[in-house]
């Protein structure tokens, strides 16, 4: 498959009164035509950042790449004028937010916002552009388009607002779609829609989607690949299956071992304890080492480097160094997994 | 992985003890909310300076009078309208404290300039000194002439200072500014407390208890506002005698209907907020709720009211003492100071002067600061 | 025109603009304020009665040196008990409309200002006292027809008086009164004198525009039976309030006459275009003798009189060119009808500039009447210009020269100065007073007992005497009555110490050069125009 | 099961209408009949806005309810109470709230915040009792009582929902409504909470309502499970047999998107949609006991089909 | 909408009438009479036939029921320092000069000073964001009459580029049109900064760059009317105050306006016309809010004017 973006060393800091916020610290990661990236990670990990960058949308000044690169088609974002960027965004790259009651301008018609990008990146007059955003209306299910082409946000429902910020997004046909937590806002029905809707467009138009949510089970729905962020780095990386069935780091075990599911099972959740790292001061060693039931004392000095553990999967810990003792994923989580192994199959009802 | 390095590090690959119980504590020093406003109030420069300048300010109209020997009321006649002159910054011409007046004056020829210039300083020649800017060809105003008269030594007073000038009445100036600013600040304050005791009771009854009560307090505001504040004031001035306390009653009057929406703006959030709710499933009673959970969070706003206030007051006593309803003499006010300057504006401009930079500076840093305090004590804007 | 041929200042020769004579005949000019009222029934200010005077004509007009010209009468002739004037009118004399001026406009005119339906008030206060029956009928006691005013025919008015009044001839020049067409007043009804196009001009002006608050223009009456004698040609006048602020247009040339406050004299000192006007209006201090147990004291009083350095006041705090004031009649205001002598240079000056040491003594000896080593008194000021200044300039000159004496200050708008004033409810205030009318009466007659203008308690019996028997017994014998007057003020200032005189009012004012031949009136309208011109 | 159990609370027909305008009313809780069991957890789930919240206030008196009764220990607590009989109420029942930043005072610690209850309750005697109280609760709540005299916001999202369940517990209450303790709380974080009021429950016998339209954390921690569409409730069943044996449509389509964290049963998963015009109108569906236990609204032909199965 | 406007009008007759009877009784505790200096000639009898005239002598119930009789059919009475005027006619009067004076200082104010805050939101915290910060506190820290004056004396005076008063045409409004805007200038240029710089950090602007969005569309297009929402709430008051005249800068000038009137009819007791001008104040106050709302409604699609509360 075609490498559609590539993600090196991406650093990214934010001058603030405090000092210089490193919200992404080191992140590699790429993306191919077609496929999925899922970025999971507790709030604060940086994923929005590092989408933001991908845009070139960090605020300026004081919101700065200060190292690394982002090819996209072999161009480097990161170095592009805000005038190149302009025309980039919203034609190759395009991106939906996380909140769906404030991501819509509330004092223009919804018509107008999924025309703009039209006319101005597909040289649409303002009769075309009209009828695109009634096709795209229609696209993403939105009953009586014609209608609702010409009210204002307020007049929709949350999960019609964020449908038509999907209309938005996908406006231009896209080479990459950047979803940030599109669906967090959204009951659990209408997440669900919005995701076979973006499934459903993403199969018509073999576009690549960056799709990014704490929630493990939208992962897990939409994701080819996984990268699991903590405190502004890629802890692991791989596949969706790697990542559910045979996840590497103790943060991946927490995540997982946190959601219960739906059978019925009496014993604890697994929780991680603490409160994620100030990344005004991010600590010396492993980021997650204070909050890890499994830490050793090497975690609180070095950095651990990317363990590959099969060609697609890696993972930062030093528990896959071959010094490290054996340590297990915790029972629950382990039981949590066998369980989700014989679940197999069973899944319509 | 370089391999030495591997080396050195093998004795750390064992699982730390007792990891979990470490992180649940906070190494933070303890903050109070104030604590931490003030905290990047301090990065906010203007609003510090602002805060020292105010600080200053306030020093000074406490205690500036008394710095020199003149007191605010005595009158000499012979001195009236003198010049500022400040020992050591005399020499210094351009900054106007060398205690001389001048005047430039247009004629046809220098002759004539001269002469006027004469006339304007009652023809004391041995003290005028002149300084010909163009020499002029006879037609109309084309020679420039700079009378200078030394007014401290034509009235045999060199060693006399008066850091501000004197007034009409001959009085010191410097001790009028800061007796004014003490008093501006006092009628300013004292509106403003005012204001704060009605503004937030009224409001906060208003919007806490809402409803049938809420709309007619709403609607008393509307005919309150609706009334202008001069028909206000003139009452209360015959009521009670123009004078401070009349002037700080009318602007509170008319003025607390600010505060009052805010604070009934605010209460009405704030009641619903689910802290309040928990309060009530507490049963907790209503004055508790108040008292604790709703005037303290609505504290930030009034004191950000209260900074915008104070300066409003104390323009609205200048604009009275400039349309002749102010302070009674010889009550001195930056309001009565500068509306008696502005009348001497072209002749005696540092009447002027100091009580009018005076009232902006104080205008100026209560703006910064309230600015500042804005921004303090928003939570969005921190970080 | 006329026979005022010795115009007042004539060096211009100082620069080379002594253009032709050919200068537009055109004034600009601004008023304080807008003109209240162009009905002379219902006039009662400066200046309504200023625009009155240059647009109508009543009998008389004021001239130079307050010398009576002929109006729209030519001359009169006054009964053996000088109670019956009978006037001759002019028969070329029109209303602007072309109607004749008859000596019925008078009578009408005179009967509505003491008509109670007017609701006039100097209608009774001119008239009161004076034509017979005016009081009478605005009590509404008699019919307005019995006033003592007939119209012999078209152009003989016979004027019938209370009492002898000897000043009758100057009264007739006032505002109040003026004749009226009675067909066009009460054709315009409610609207009358409401617009310049509702009002009948019969003077040497019309007002050709008035845009309300904002500005009017004089325009020369080609109708006017003395035409001839008026070169001006338009006055336009413009509404302004701040003094600054005419200063500044004087400065960019848009009027031609600028009043200078204090602090503006210093700046135009030795500047030529300077001109001094002295008023025969009067400031004093009223001392309440009814509120105040020290004012009641005569020492008390005396050494007020003496305790304020008024000279420093009127240099220094007015600085516009009033002087100090030693009795209650001013300077150059009436003449010894014999002699021609000032009143004020025969009565001198009643009490000293100031006399520190004098007033301390009185003060000293009061204080020992009065048992006691403190006093408190209250100032009532007002917010007019200059008003705080005088308040704490006295408050500062009594309290430091007479020890033991708090002067507390009480500054109130002007309208509840009055109805303090009326109600004694007040120590001591500045007063001040302008002549209605050219004789000593129109100032003596304030602080007769109960007078209306008295309000200070003030009652002496022999006052009371000397002042009535000037329109009574006195009153055709003008040398005696005038001894009268002089023998009143003594008492009023010098015995009784009832009023501390302060100063008389003058004006500074900056004037074009060119303006020529503008008479500035002792009373009535301040300005006289119908004589100027522009050279 | 069920019927030989405690009702520690019944609610008859309850309703709560919202006047929003002149004309327009909300009729955000529309006739609610349920009970909850001594020592139980109740799960009450459905989407954003079907009146979940309300439900949970107007139970707690926050609001007044528009209609119907609440017994609480058998006695309604609905309607005028004494003042006496007021503070026991609210001594009884507490509620945890939703958003861990505006359910804590900003301006009160950490200390003041729980010690609320006991103080006016006056449940301390003095100072030094009211302060070993509050250590108390941190502890129990796994926080240190060094956070007493701290300040809200120095606390993360999942210690300040922990501070509320303190603050909550402060009073002994024996019944919680816990409206969406959990869901504005990170992942890492939720299973904090969770964790605390499982076993809170364990070890106090507090019994619960617990609000949340995560249906995978309401399945784990209820005993039953209500659900609710637009302030009526449609189903109510044992938490297992609701989630084996759902009947009413809308409980299935709810059933068939959560989203769970199983990339091979996402890739199967089949979604059913509700669409609320397939009921049949001509009647009022009612409020029915299919097998014992488990509530469904329905129409009679439903209620037959339903029991058919 | 229009069953909103009825209502708010039918708010705004009861708001007058309370307005109306409190300010007729706060007139009627204002001491002195209206005759002025007048009265100090007269005597008792002779002021009881004036004051007869003006109804003055009527017990003041039947002086309350005269006047909201004569309200109700319009009239507001005559005016006692001008004599027989209306006070209806004098209010219209004096209310042009201060309409325009005060429309074209709200609109040269307001654009101004928001295209400066713009500015300074876009350029956040750069030069230009401290000179309007600068302008904007200056702006409403020196009182007016100062910057009336220095205006007046420098740009009138010294440089004789424009008439220094009176009332006469487009050119005598400029002076004071600008000593007047400064205000609004200095308070909308420093509220659109603040607004702006918040609509600029909110979310629906970071949607509208990733479309792709220029600067231009960003600020214009998207961020400028949200922005303006806030600052028409603290337009309203400042309207109203400018559009009722500004004493200061109608003395200072020599403008005919409705502000100067109104201190004047205080000072001289004139009854009818403060207690007109108060009505019309209350009444344009009123007047305005209502507009501000409807205005509100146009700006923000969020807000529906219904019959119900808000
Ligand atoms: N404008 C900014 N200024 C300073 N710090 C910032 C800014 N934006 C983000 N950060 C910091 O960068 C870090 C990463 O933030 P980011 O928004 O990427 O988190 P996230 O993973 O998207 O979290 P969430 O799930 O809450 O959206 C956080 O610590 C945040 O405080
Ligand atoms: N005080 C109120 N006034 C008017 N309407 C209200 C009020 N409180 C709630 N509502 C309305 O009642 C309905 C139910 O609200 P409620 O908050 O109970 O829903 P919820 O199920 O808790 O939703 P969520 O999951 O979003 O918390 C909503 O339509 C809401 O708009
Ligand atoms: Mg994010
Ligand atoms: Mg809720």
């Amino acid at each position: 498959m075609k490498k559609i973006l590539d993600v090196k060393n991406l650093n990214v800091s934010f001058n603030t009164y405090g000092g210089e916020v490193k919200a992404v610290r080191g992140v590699n990661f790429d993306l191919h035509k077609g496929e999925t990236l899922a970025i999971v990670g507790e709030s604060g990990s940086g994923k929005s950042v590092t989408t933001k960058a991908l845009m070139g949308l960090l605020p300026k000044p004081h919101g700065y790449v200060k190292e690394g690169e982002i090819l996209f088609e072999d161009k480097d974002i990161a170095k592009l004028s805000e005038k190149e960027l302009q025309k980039i965004r919203g034609k190759d790259l395009s991106m939906i937010f996380q909140d769906p009651m404030t991501s819509l301008n509330p004092t223009m018609k919804v018509g107008t916002q999924i025309m703009e990008g039209l006319i101005k990146h597909q040289k649409m007059s303002k009769t075309q552009a009209k009828e695109r955003a009634l096709e795209l209306l229609k696209l993403v299910k939105i009953p009586n388009a014609e209608e609702r082409i010409k009210q204002y946000p307020h007049q929709f429902s949350g999960g019609m607002r964020q449908r038509v910020v999907v209309a938005i997004a996908l406006a231009c046909n896209p080479k990459v779609l950047i979803a940030d937590e599109p669906t967090t806002a959204l009951d659990v029905t209408i997440q669900a829609q919005i995701l076979d809707l973006m499934k459903d467009i993403q199969k018509k138009t073999d576009s690549s989607i960056i799709f990014i949510t704490h929630d493990l089970g939208v992962v897990a729905n939409v994701a080819d690949r996984v990268a699991v962020m903590y405190a502004g780095k890629i802890v692991e990386i791989g596949t969706v299956d790697e990542i559910f069935y045979n996840p590497k780091h103790p943060y991946t075990w927490g995540l997982l071992g946190s959601m219960p599911t739906l059978d019925s099972d009496d014993s604890e959740l697994y929780a991680i304890p603490g409160t994620p790292p100030d990344l005004l001061n991010p600590p010396k060693g492993d980021a997650f080492a204070p909050r890890n039931q499994f830490a050793m004392d090497i975690d609180f000095e070095e950095q651990p480097p990317m363990f590959k553990v099969s060609d697609t999967h890696y993972a930062a810990t030093w528990l896959l160094d071959e010094r490290a003792p054996k340590i297990d994923p915790p029972e629950s989580v382990q039981k949590r997994i066998d369980s989700m192994a014989s679940n197999d199959g069973k899944g319509d009802m | 992985m370089a391999d030495d390095n591997k080396k050195n590090l093998d004795h750390l690959f064992v699982l730390t003890e007792d990891n979990q119980q470490s992180n649940e504590k906070i190494n933070r020093p303890v903050t109070t909310f104030l604590q931490d406003a003030f905290r990047s109030l301090r990065r906010n420069v203007a609003a510090m300076i602002s805060l020292v300048v105010l600080i200053i300010i306030i020093v000074m109209a406490a205690f500036g009078g008394q710095m020199n020997e003149y007191d605010s009321t005595t009158q000499n006649l012979s001195w009236a309208k003198m010049p500022p002159k400040v020992q050591g910054l005399e020499n210094i011409g351009w900054l106007g404290l060398d205690g001389t007046d001048s005047e430039t004056i247009e004629a046809s020829t220098v002759e004539a300039a001269k002469e006027r210039g004469l006339a304007r300083f009652k023809n004391d020649e041995e003290h005028i000194t002149f300084d010909v800017k163009s020499e002029g060809d006879g037609t109309e105003d084309s020679a420039k002439v700079v009378a200078t008269h030394d007014v401290y030594a034509s009235k045999d007073m060199e060693d006399t200072y008066f850091w501000f000038g004197t007034d009409g009445l001959g009085r010191d100036l410097w001790t009028r500014t800061w007796e004014g600013t003490r008093i501006s600040l006092f009628i300013a304050f004292l509106a403003a407390a005012i204001d704060l005791v009605i503004g937030v009771a009224y409001g906060g009854i208003s919007g806490y208890y809402g409803g049938r009560a809420d709309n007619v307090m709403q609607r008393i505001i509307e005919i309150i506002t609706g009334i202008p504040n001069l028909v206000v004031l003139i009452l209360m001035i015959i009521i009670m005698g123009s004078g401070i306390v009349s002037i700080s009653l009318a602007l509170a009057i008319t003025g607390w209907t600010g505060m009052a929406r805010i604070v009934r703006g605010e209460v009405l959030k704030l009641k619903n907020q689910e802290f309040v709710l928990a309060s009530r499933t507490l049963g907790a009673p209503n004055g508790r709720i108040i008292s604790r959970h709703l005037i303290p969070n609505v504290a930030s706003l009034i004191i950000i009211n209260t900074m915008f206030t104070i300066p409003s007051a104390i323009f609205f006593e200048a604009f009275l003492s400039f349309i002749g309803l102010g302070l009674q003499p010889p009550t001195a006010s930056l309001g009565t100071l500068i509306d008696d300057g502005f009348k001497s504006l072209t002749t005696y401009p540092h009447m002027l002067i100091f009580p009018a930079i005076l009232i902006s500076v104080i205008m100026i840093a209560f703006n910064l600061l309230g600015d500042g305090l804005r921004d303090a004590f928003d939570p969005k804007m921190r970080k | 025109g006329g026979d005022d041929s010795d115009s007042s200042s004539e060096g211009s020769d100082s620069e080379g603009n002594a253009e032709e004579s050919s200068a537009e005949q055109v004034l600009n000019l601004i008023e304080v304020d807008e003109i209240p009222s162009m009905d002379p029934s219902m006039a009662t200010d400066a200046i309504a009665f200023q625009w009155l005077g240059a647009t109508m004509e009543g009998l008389y007009r004021l001239g130079e040196n307050g010398e009576v010209k002929p109006g729209i009468a030519t001359d009169h002739e006054v009964s053996e008990d000088s109670l019956t004037w009978t006037f001759n009118l002019r028969e070329d004399a029109t209303w602007s409309n072309g109607d004749p001026v008859t000596a019925h406009d008078f009578v009408y005119s005179w009967r509505r200002a003491v008509d109670p339906d007017t609701g006039s008030s100097y209608g009774p206060y001119m008239m009161g006292g004076v034509i017979k029956n005016a009081t009478a009928i605005n009590q509404g006691e008699m019919d307005v027809e019995e006033l003592g005013v007939k119209a012999e025919d078209d152009y003989t008015l016979v004027v019938e008086l209370e009492n002898p009044t000897p000043y009758f001839e100057s009264l007739a020049t006032f505002g109040t009164y003026l004749p009226l067409n009675q067909a066009f007043v009460e054709e315009q009804g409610d609207q009358f004198a409401l617009e310049a196009d509702t009002i009948l001009y019969n003077g040497p002006f019309t007002m050709t525009e008035w845009n309300h608050n904002q500005n009017f223009v004089i325009e020369k009456n080609p109708d006017y039976w003395d035409a001839d004698s008026v070169d001006l040609e338009k006055i336009n006048l413009d509404i302004v309030k701040d003094t600054s602020t005419a200063v500044n247009m004087y400065e960019t040339g848009e009027i031609d006459r600028v009043g200078l406050s204090a602090e503006y004299v210093d700046q135009y000192a030795g500047d030529e275009r300077m001109r001094v006007i002295e008023e025969p209006t009067l400031f004093y201090l009223k001392m309440n003798q009814t509120r105040s147990e020290a004012l009641a004291n005569l020492n008390v009083r005396k050494a007020i009189q003496l305790a304020i350095d008024k000279q420093g006041y009127t240099d220094v705090i007015l600085n516009n060119g009033s002087v100090v004031a030693g009795g209650l009649v001013p300077a150059n205001f009436v003449n010894h009808p014999e002699t021609g002598e000032d009143f004020r240079e025969i009565n001198g000056d009643l009490v000293p500039v100031v006399d520190k040491e004098k007033a301390k003594e009185y003060w000293n000896k009061a204080l020992e009447e009065l048992g006691t080593d403190s006093v408190e008194i209250e100032m009532l000021g007002d917010d007019g210009e200059s008003a705080e200044k005088t308040a704490e300039y006295f408050q500062e000159q009594l309290q430091s020269t007479l020890p033991g004496l708090t002067i507390k200050i009480k500054s109130v708008p002007f309208q509840e100065r009055i109805r303090l004033n009326e109600e004694m409810d007040y120590d001591l205030q500045v007063s001040g007073w302008g002549p209605d009318y050219i004789d000593p009466l129109t100032f003596m007659n304030l602080f007769v007992t109960d007078g209306p203008n008295n309000n200070m308690g003030y009652s002496n019996e022999k006052y009371d005497e000397l002042i009535a028997s000037t329109s009574g017994e006195l009153a055709q014998d003008p040398a005696a009555r005038w001894d009268a007057f002089l023998e009143a003020e003594k008492i009023l200032i010098q015995e009784d110490a009832a009023i501390s005189p302060l100063y008389q009012r003058a004006r500074t004012q900056l004037w074009d050069q060119d303006i020529q031949g503008v008479i500035v009136n002792p009373a009535g309208p301040q300005y006289e125009y119908k004589w100027a011109h522009i050279e | 099961m069920g019927q030989e159990r405690e009702k520690l609370l019944e609610i008859k027909n309850l309703k709560q209408h919202f006047r929003t305008g002149r004309k327009s009313v909300v009729k955000a809780v529309d006739g609610l009949t349920f009970d909850v069991y001594k020592g139980e957890t109740l799960g009450l789930v459905g989407e954003s806005g079907c009146g979940k919240s309300t439900t949970g206030r107007t139970i707690i008196r926050l609001y007044d309810a528009t209609d119907g009764q609440v017994l609480f220990k058998g006695e309604d607590v609905q309607g005028k109470l004494s003042n006496k009989e007021l503070k026991k109420f609210n001594r009884e029942m507490q509620m945890i709230f939703q958003d861990p930043y505006s359910s804590l005072n900003p301006r009160m610690t950490v200390m003041d915040i729980i010690a609320e209850g006991i103080d006016v309750h006056n449940l301390a005697n003095n100072e030094n009792e009211r302060k070993e109280r509050v250590y108390e609760l941190l502890e129990l709540v796994g926080l240190d009582k060094q956070h007493a005299n701290r300040y809200p916001h120095e606390f993360s999202g999942g210690q300040r929902q922990r501070i509320g369940v303190a603050r909550a517990l402060a009073v002994k209450p024996e019944f919680i409504i816990a409206d969406e303790p959990i869901s504005a709380l990170d992942v890492s974080i939720q299973a904090q909470v969770v964790n605390l009021l499982k076993k809170l429950q364990k070890d106090r016998g507090l019994t619960f309502l617990f609000i949340a339209h995560d249906l995978s954390m309401v399945k784990y921690i209820s005993d039953r499970i209500a659900v609710m569409y637009f302030g009526k409730m449609v189903e109510l069943a044992d938490s297992d047999e609701l989630y084996r044996n759902p009947l009413h449509p809308y409980t299935k389509s709810l059933l068939s998107a959560i989203p769970l964290p199983d990339p091979d049963y996402e890739r199967n998963r089949v979604r059913a949609e509700y669409d609320p015009n397939d009921h049949d109108t001509s009647e009022v569906p009612e409020f029915r006991e299919v097998t014992p236990g488990h509530w469904v609204l329905c129409t009679t032909k439903e209620f037959e089909a339903y029991k058919a199965n | 909408m229009a069953r909103y406007i009825l209502q708010r009008l039918g708010y705004m007759i009861i708001t007058l009438f309370i307005i109306a009877t409190v300010s007729f009784f706060l007139m009627k505790l204002m001491p002195g009479s209206p005759l002025g200096a007048a009265q100090e000639k007269l005597s008792e009898s002779q002021l009881e036939i004036v004051l007869d005239k003006y109804g003055l002598n009527d017990p003041i119930p039947v002086q309350y029921y005269t006047y909201m009789k004569n309200l109700v059919q319009g009239d507001l009475g005559v005016s006692f320092q001008f004599d027989n005027r209306e006070v209806t006619g004098i209010l219209l009067d004096r209310f042009g000069p201060s309409l325009q004076l005060g429309l074209q200082a709200l609109i040269l104010g307001s654009v101004i000073g928001i295209l400066f805050g713009l500015i300074a939101a876009v350029y956040h915290n750069g030069v230009i964001d401290f000179t309007s910060t600068i302008i904007a506190v200056l702006g409403t820290s020196i009182p007016s009459f100062v910057f009336a004056g220095l205006l007046q004396y420098y740009i009138g005076v010294k440089l004789e580029w424009l008439p220094v008063a009176t009332w006469d045409g487009f050119e005598y409004s400029i002076l004071p049109t600008i000593a007047l805007a400064i205000f609004p200038l200095a308070t909308s240029a420093r509220f659109m900064r603040t607004e702006m710089v918040e609509v600029l950090g909110s979310d629906f602007i970071t949607t509208a760059r990733a479309k792709g969005v220029g600067k231009f569309g960003v600020v214009f297009k998207h961020g400028l009317r949200n922005a303006l929402i806030p600052l028409i709430t603290i337009m309203g008051p400042m309207a109203v105050s400018l559009l009722t005249g500004t004493l200061v800068i109608e003395k200072i000038f020599g403008v005919p306006g409705i502000g100067d009137q109104f201190v004047n009819s205080i000072t001289q007791n004139d009854y009818p016309i403060i207690m007109g001008t108060t009505l019309f104040f209350a009444f344009f106050f009123i007047l305005v809010i209502l507009i501000i709302d409807i205005l509100y409604g146009i700006v923000d699609p969020r807000i529906r004017l219904t019959g119900g509360d808000k």
